[in-house]
């Protein structure tokens, strides 16, 4: 069925983004330099534990099964607190896309951030935008393979630097990274070094701007949240058109408006949107085509922001010659502060006020009770006291809501149990109650766990089950 | 005729050509939102079970078991399999331009034959009458009657397709092809079975052992195949360049993905019988397949969302195209998910853990539910003839309520997974498990109420929809202003 | 295909068609789409290479390495069991009262204990202990061969009546009721006796006749009060708990035609470690003496 | 106007309710009693509407 010389595939029209200095790149260099800054030393930034821990201070130890963040330390118990950072996430891109449109993507997104990156080295090497297109249209030479020689070598290292600093949040940062170059280091680093490596490579190197356009679902959801208050970056239509070449509106005397056609703003834009189309899916709302813009502008004496950061209620506004207002406060924006405000102060309130003592009990459920020889009722319990303090501790253990009832401890002492820092201790818990005393079916009872040394108390419901009646 | 006359087709300027038969999509849209409303409550009634046990009321009639299969079919085959069947008849009509097939008694059998299909199947549940089969779970008398009821379909979509008056056949009407074609296979395939007797309920199965579950499982994830993405691709096709007004991004694309989707989804079931007693090898070409279908299903997301080229700024002021973009976006998601899922490494801390449940509910209420709420927000006014939605506003709070409640749902199963296949796998010090199932039980519980929280978000917005289709439906216009406010000025 | 049409608004060709409305560009593949799937494909293939893939009418292709899943599980199981090695030669080499003591050892021996009795004991005994009809509750206080470590290793070890094992424990009640010992009265009457024992004898008269039968036949091994001996074996008579039953005629049956259960000897299946192991554990469940 | 058409969907419909009434009468269990009555009320629900439709429309048309 395909239309006869026409290729199955459409080659992938390349990008050249020009070089453009602006209030944007600004901040965008800024943001990208303190991201990647942030990502890179992190895992070398050292925390005292005491001895028997590890002293970095972001780490995940997958085979210890804790996590730890400066002065917190993460049980797989408490891993809810993933679950509120992920909400917390999701509120904080939610709040900022209404308020400022497409910042994560044009900011802050690990793929715009490389992308950037790997943009300004191609640049280094290969030149600006006109440099890049006559080189690509070269027939290979020793100078060319030179240059892409180099840029790939360049770019294979900022990926191997990615890869790497991944897995240092997994594991000890100097350790690491000698056994890594002294071929130590176990197989599993390897593949993971060697996977994000390849990806940071594919994706920032060569996949760029058709993962925004083709790939992430993100945009989709982002853009579904715009409202006409929302920061957008736009073209305002209503004074640049019909735009035309700067001379021939001299000439003609035809009605002409500011946009002088030049293209700089296609030019510049690092996905390849022509901007003046209006809002379009592939566009990540980075806001160079404003600096690209604003250059021009100057330099023939028009207004500036001719294309704009700016809400779309403020651009009618301004068309229709009121003053431009902005609602930053709407109902919706509001909602979501508060939301991440509530999450926030909530995941604070139970990080500060967080045990360091948890007890699990664990009712045998086979046999559910059992009747001894004079006829009292006793149950078994699997009891774990977790001790999640760096020094040993002692616990006393006390049960009631029965009358009579009496606790045996397997292996230990219920007024002196030891558990070993850090660590959990398991014990093999039996209540029985005499004859007669325990109600039919279940009855609620209540174990108190006590650090003798610092007198934090655990209290646990739990039941106590007796023969039906 | 009465009725068709009135309904005379709104499509293209072909005078006297024939008119369609609106009524019928008419019932599967009402039946559409009606068992969306059932499904979604019978869902938040087994999500709150889950977190609080009691509230299997000591019934046998309302004890999770018998109740989950209840949800599962409901939203599937009842809520999606109207959905499926009311849009494939009202987009084959207008895509052909023919009235559809076997006249109008045929498509009324079709329709209340279904809706039987689908009472005989809940009652049997909720009675405790099960093959046992997930999402096959009627027995062999409701599986004959609805093979019936579903060679009526397969002729009227047929017989329409073979009387068309267009020269070529729609991409829409391949999917829905290929659904109903598959769909048929699998379900005889699948449910032979004998019975113990001719006047009982009880069967047995043909197969037995690993055969058994290997049939399940080819059955199991074809239906996600060919039932909730090659059907609700049909109806992706026809409604987003609908809504949008754009003409589909490429014709070349939708032949590609098309075909090797349909080729490859049917080899990918092994990949729910990863270290099973099922052989390796079955269980490699499960994977592989599985992998390579990565590539076919983005094709239809592709295809969705540069529909939407030269239209994007729409999304801001129109939400049922929010409905329907954001769909595609949960169809990518999950279909990214979903191959990263059957790898054997992944899959061995995934497995029969929540966040299999997180992956089919980012499909099922991302992607099948709302491209169907964008349908029937779409289909409403046009088969009642109203100037529009009673409300844009509402359509606006239901597509937030519902995303909402999605987030919630999916982040928290797919925590509370990861959480769950890491403490299976835990060994303390000694080389023991560290963790006994039931520890793992009682760490699910709060995950388990957030999920709950989130299907009650989902059903809130469904209710919102009733109200909005109803209001439509009675031509109640409600005086609001437009969403989106100032658009972007031009120049006079 | 000469007549091409144009969208307005891209510029770029439709395939001409039109439905309802809805027309179609003829835009190319992505090319990064079409490279993602050939990579799938490739990896895919690569897979099949090492690993089993296809299957053939009586085979099926083995992969470069032979790799299969069941190989692989056995080396994680025996990957597992030689790092616990370490601990398993501490419990061989300490007496199950020193593995009492010791709570690490306590820890580790309760947890492989668990494992071992799910695997080898609780078809019989029902996980926890809990018993069966006829197979006694391990985690109660009652014992019949005796309930210390010691005693309950040697009954691990040997079993009870068990075949084949010189240093069983073996006991028979006499059968007497079938062998004509004791006549229907004199069952009846040694019956309430019994009864009467944990105070639920229903006929005072027969049960004070009983007294003297079960004097001169039961008391030698049950003990003069029915307070059991365990030497042989013989159950308490007094409490509240009866491995057959303690229904009337469940005691009855018991003396007419007695059921005498067999456990099978353990040494030569497990090995040491894991019977002291099933001895702590066992110890632990609720009556360890 | 009770079209050919109709007369097999009114046979196919009289079938379908025989068989329910049949297997509700000899049913062993509540499924299949359920289930045939089912069928029997299905069918003769749809052969009434089939009738009402068809007399409907012929008073429309006079």
């Amino acid at each position: 069925m395909l239309a006869g010389g026409s290729k199955l595939y459409a080659d992938h029209v390349k990008v050249y983004p020009q070089r453009i200095w602006g209030k944007f790149r600004s901040i965008k260099w800024a943001i990208l330099a303190m991201l990647l800054l942030i990502y890179y030393l992190v895992p070398w930034i050292r925390w005292d534990r005491g001895p028997d821990a590890p002293d970095q201070a972001v780490l995940i130890d997958m085979a210890g099964r804790r996590a730890y963040f400066f002065w917190i330390e993460i049980w797989p118990q408490e891993v809810y607190y993933l679950a509120g950072l992920l909400i917390l996430g999701a509120f904080g891109l939610f709040f900022a896309t209404s308020l400022l449109g497409r910042v994560w993507c044009g900011f802050t997104c690990p793929q715009t951030v490389w992308t950037d990156l790997f943009m300004q080295v191609e640049r280094w090497v290969e030149g600006d935008r006109n440099a890049r297109i006559k080189l690509d249209g070269e027939p290979v030479s020793l100078g060319k393979s030179v240059r892409k020689l180099t840029k790939h070598g360049i770019w294979l290292l900022i990926a191997l630097a990615t890869g790497g600093a991944w897995a240092m949040y997994f594991d000890d940062a100097p350790t690491l990274l000698r056994n890594f170059f002294t071929g130590q280091a176990g197989e599993l680093q390897y593949v993971f070094v060697g996977l994000f490596t390849a990806t940071t490579y594919i994706l920032a190197g060569w996949a760029r701007e058709q993962v925004c356009i083709y790939m992430c679902p993100w945009p989709r959801f982002q853009a579904a949240m715009f409202d006409e208050h929302t920061m957008l970056v736009t073209y305002e239509e209503w004074r640049g058109e019909p735009r035309g070449p700067l001379k021939r509106a001299a000439a003609e005397d035809k009605p002409q408006g500011d946009c002088i056609d030049c293209g700089l703003c296609v030019r510049v834009c690092p996905t390849g949107v022509d901007i003046r189309q209006g809002q379009q899916l592939a566009c990540i709302g980075c806001g160079l085509c404003v600096d690209a813009c604003n250059s021009v502008m100057a330099k023939i004496n028009r207004p500036l922001e001719l294309i704009t950061y700016d809400a779309l209620s403020a651009q009618a506004d301004r068309a229709a010659g009121r003053p431009p207002k902005r609602r930053f406060i709407r109902p919706r924006t509001v909602v979501y502060f508060v939301m991440i405000l509530a999450v926030g102060i909530g995941m604070l309130a139970t990080l500060s006020q967080r045990a360091r003592l948890d007890v699990s009990l664990l009712a045998d459920r086979a046999p559910l009770f059992v009747r001894l020889k004079d006829g009292g009722i006793q149950n078994g319990y699997t009891l774990k006291i977790l001790n999640m303090l760096r020094e040993p501790g002692t616990f006393s253990l006390e049960v009631e809501g029965l009358p009579g009832i009496e606790t045996r401890l397997i292996g230990a002492d219920s007024s002196r149990i030891a558990v070993a820092p850090d660590d959990v201790g398991t014990f093999r818990l039996l209540l029985l109650v005499p004859k007669g005393a325990a109600p039919s079916g279940s009855s609620p009872i209540t174990v108190r766990v006590t650090n003798l040394a610092n007198g934090e108390v655990s209290i646990h419901d739990a039941t106590f089950n007796a023969p039906q009646q | 005729m009465s009725s068709a006359v009135a309904a005379a087709g709104t499509g293209p300027v072909h005078a006297k050509h024939e008119t369609y038969n609106e009524q019928i999509v008419k019932l599967f849209t009402l039946a559409t939102v009606f068992w969306g409303v059932v499904a979604f409550l019978v869902g938040v009634v087994i999500a709150l079970q889950l977190a609080f046990p009691f509230l299997n009321l000591g019934l046998e009639w309302t004890s999770f078991g018998r109740l989950r299969p209840v949800h599962t079919s409901a939203a599937i085959f009842a809520f999606g399999g109207n959905a499926l069947l009311g849009t494939s008849l009202y987009v084959v009509q207008r895509t052909c331009r023919a009235r559809l097939w076997g006249g109008d008694a045929l498509a009324e059998f079709l329709f209340w034959g279904y809706q039987l299909f689908i009472v005989m199947a809940a009652l049997g549940y909720v009675l405790g009458i099960t093959g046992g089969r997930e999402y096959a779970e009627p027995e062999w008398y409701v599986d004959l009657w609805l093979t019936l009821v579903w060679v009526v379909y397969l002729l009227i979509f047929l017989g329409t397709l073979m009387k068309r008056k267009e020269p070529h056949i729609y991409v829409a009407n391949w999917f829905y092809l290929a659904f109903i074609v598959t769909i048929a296979i699998l379900h005889i395939g699948n449910n032979l079975a004998i019975p113990v007797s001719f006047f009982g309920a009880k069967s047995y199965s043909l197969f037995s052992g690993v055969q058994d579950a290997m049939l399940q499982w080819w059955y199991g994830h074809n239906a996600v195949g060919f039932f909730l993405t090659a059907g609700f691709l049909g109806i992706m096709y026809y409604f987003v360049p609908k809504q949008a007004n754009r003409p589909v991004y490429s014709y070349r694309l939708s032949i590609v993905h098309f075909w090797s989707l349909i080729f490859l989804y049917i080899w990918a079931g092994p990949h729910h019988l990863h270290y099973t007693s099922l052989p390796d090898w079955t269980q490699t070409l499960g994977m592989t397949f599985s992998v390579m279908l990565w590539m076919p299903s983005w094709g239809g997301m592709i295809n969705g969302l540069m529909t939407l080229s030269g239209a994007w700024d729409k999304l801001r002021t129109d939400p049922v195209l929010r409905f329907l973009v954001t769909s595609v976006g949960f169809y990518g998601m999950s279909t990214f998910e979903g191959p990263v899922m059957s790898i054997k490494a992944v899959n061995s801390l995934s497995h029969y853990t929540d966040w299999t449940i997180g992956h089919v509910h980012s499909g099922a209420l991302g992607w099948v539910a709302f491209v169907s709420f964008g349908a029937v927000y779409f289909l409403v006014p046009v088969l009642w003839k109203r100037s529009g939605l009673y409300s844009q506003r509402l359509v606006e709070w239901h597509f937030w309520t519902a995303t909402f409640g999605i987030v919630l749902y999916i982040t928290s199963m797919w925590i509370s997974g990861i959480m769950q296949g890491l403490m299976w796998r835990a060994y303390d010090t000694l080389g023991f498990l560290q963790f006994s199932f039931v520890e793992t039980v009682d760490a699910m519980h709060p995950y388990y109420v957030i999920r709950a929280l989130g299907g009650v978000l989902f059903l809130l917005g469904s209710l919102i929809m009733v109200y909005n289709v109803a209001r439509t439906i009675r031509g109640d216009r409600r005086q609001e202003t437009a969403i989106g406010g100032a658009t972007a000025p031009v120049r006079a | 295909m000469t007549d091409i049409n144009r969208d307005e608004v891209t510029g770029k060709p439709t395939t001409g068609h039109e439905w309802d409305g809805i027309r179609e560009l003829n835009t190319p593949l992505p090319r990064w789409w079409l490279l993602v799937l050939y990579a799938c494909i490739v990896w895919s293939i690569g897979y099949w290479v090492v690993y089993p893939a296809w299957p053939s009418l009586t085979n099926y292709t083995k992969g470069m390495f032979g790799y299969n899943s069941r190989a692989e599980l056995a080396e994680n199981l025996a990957a597992a069991e030689a790092a616990q090695s370490q601990w398993l030669s501490r419990i061989d080499q300490n007496s199950v009262e020193a593995i009492e003591g010791d709570p690490e050892l306590l820890n580790f021996a309760m947890a492989g204990g668990r494992a071992a009795f799910n695997e080898n004991c609780a078809p019989c005994h029902a996980t926890g202990g809990a018993g069966r009809p006829g197979f006694p509750v391990l985690a109660d206080d009652e014992w019949i061969w005796g309930g210390t470590l010691a005693d309950i290793q040697q009954t691990i070890q040997h079993g009870i009546r068990a075949a084949d094992d010189a240093e069983t424990r073996i006991t028979d009640m006499p059968r007497f009721g079938i062998d004509g010992l004791l006549d229907r009265t004199q069952v009846n009457d040694v019956t309430e006796f019994v009864l009467s024992l944990s105070g639920r004898a229903t006929d005072q008269a027969a049960a004070e006749a009983g007294q003297q039968i079960f004097a001169d036949n039961c008391a030698a091994c049950h003990g003069p009060a029915g307070q059991g001996l365990r030497e042989f074996g013989a159950p308490n008579l007094t409490d509240e708990i009866w491995l057959y039953g303690g229904e009337k005629k469940e005691v009855i049956a018991q003396i007419h035609n007695p059921k005498m259960g067999v456990m099978p000897h353990w040494i030569g299946r497990l090995d040491s470690a894991r019977i002291k192991m099933l001895t702590v554990y066992v110890h632990s469940l609720g009556g360890g003496e | 106007m009770f079209g050919i058409g109709n007369w097999i969907a009114t046979i196919l419909l009289a079938a379908i309710s025989l068989i329910g009434l049949v297997l509700w009468s000899h049913a062993h269990d509540i499924g299949m009693e359920i289930f045939g009555a089912g069928l029997l009320f299905f069918g003769i629900l749809m052969i009434f509407r089939l009738i009402t439709n068809a007399y409907g429309n012929e008073e429309k048309l006079s």
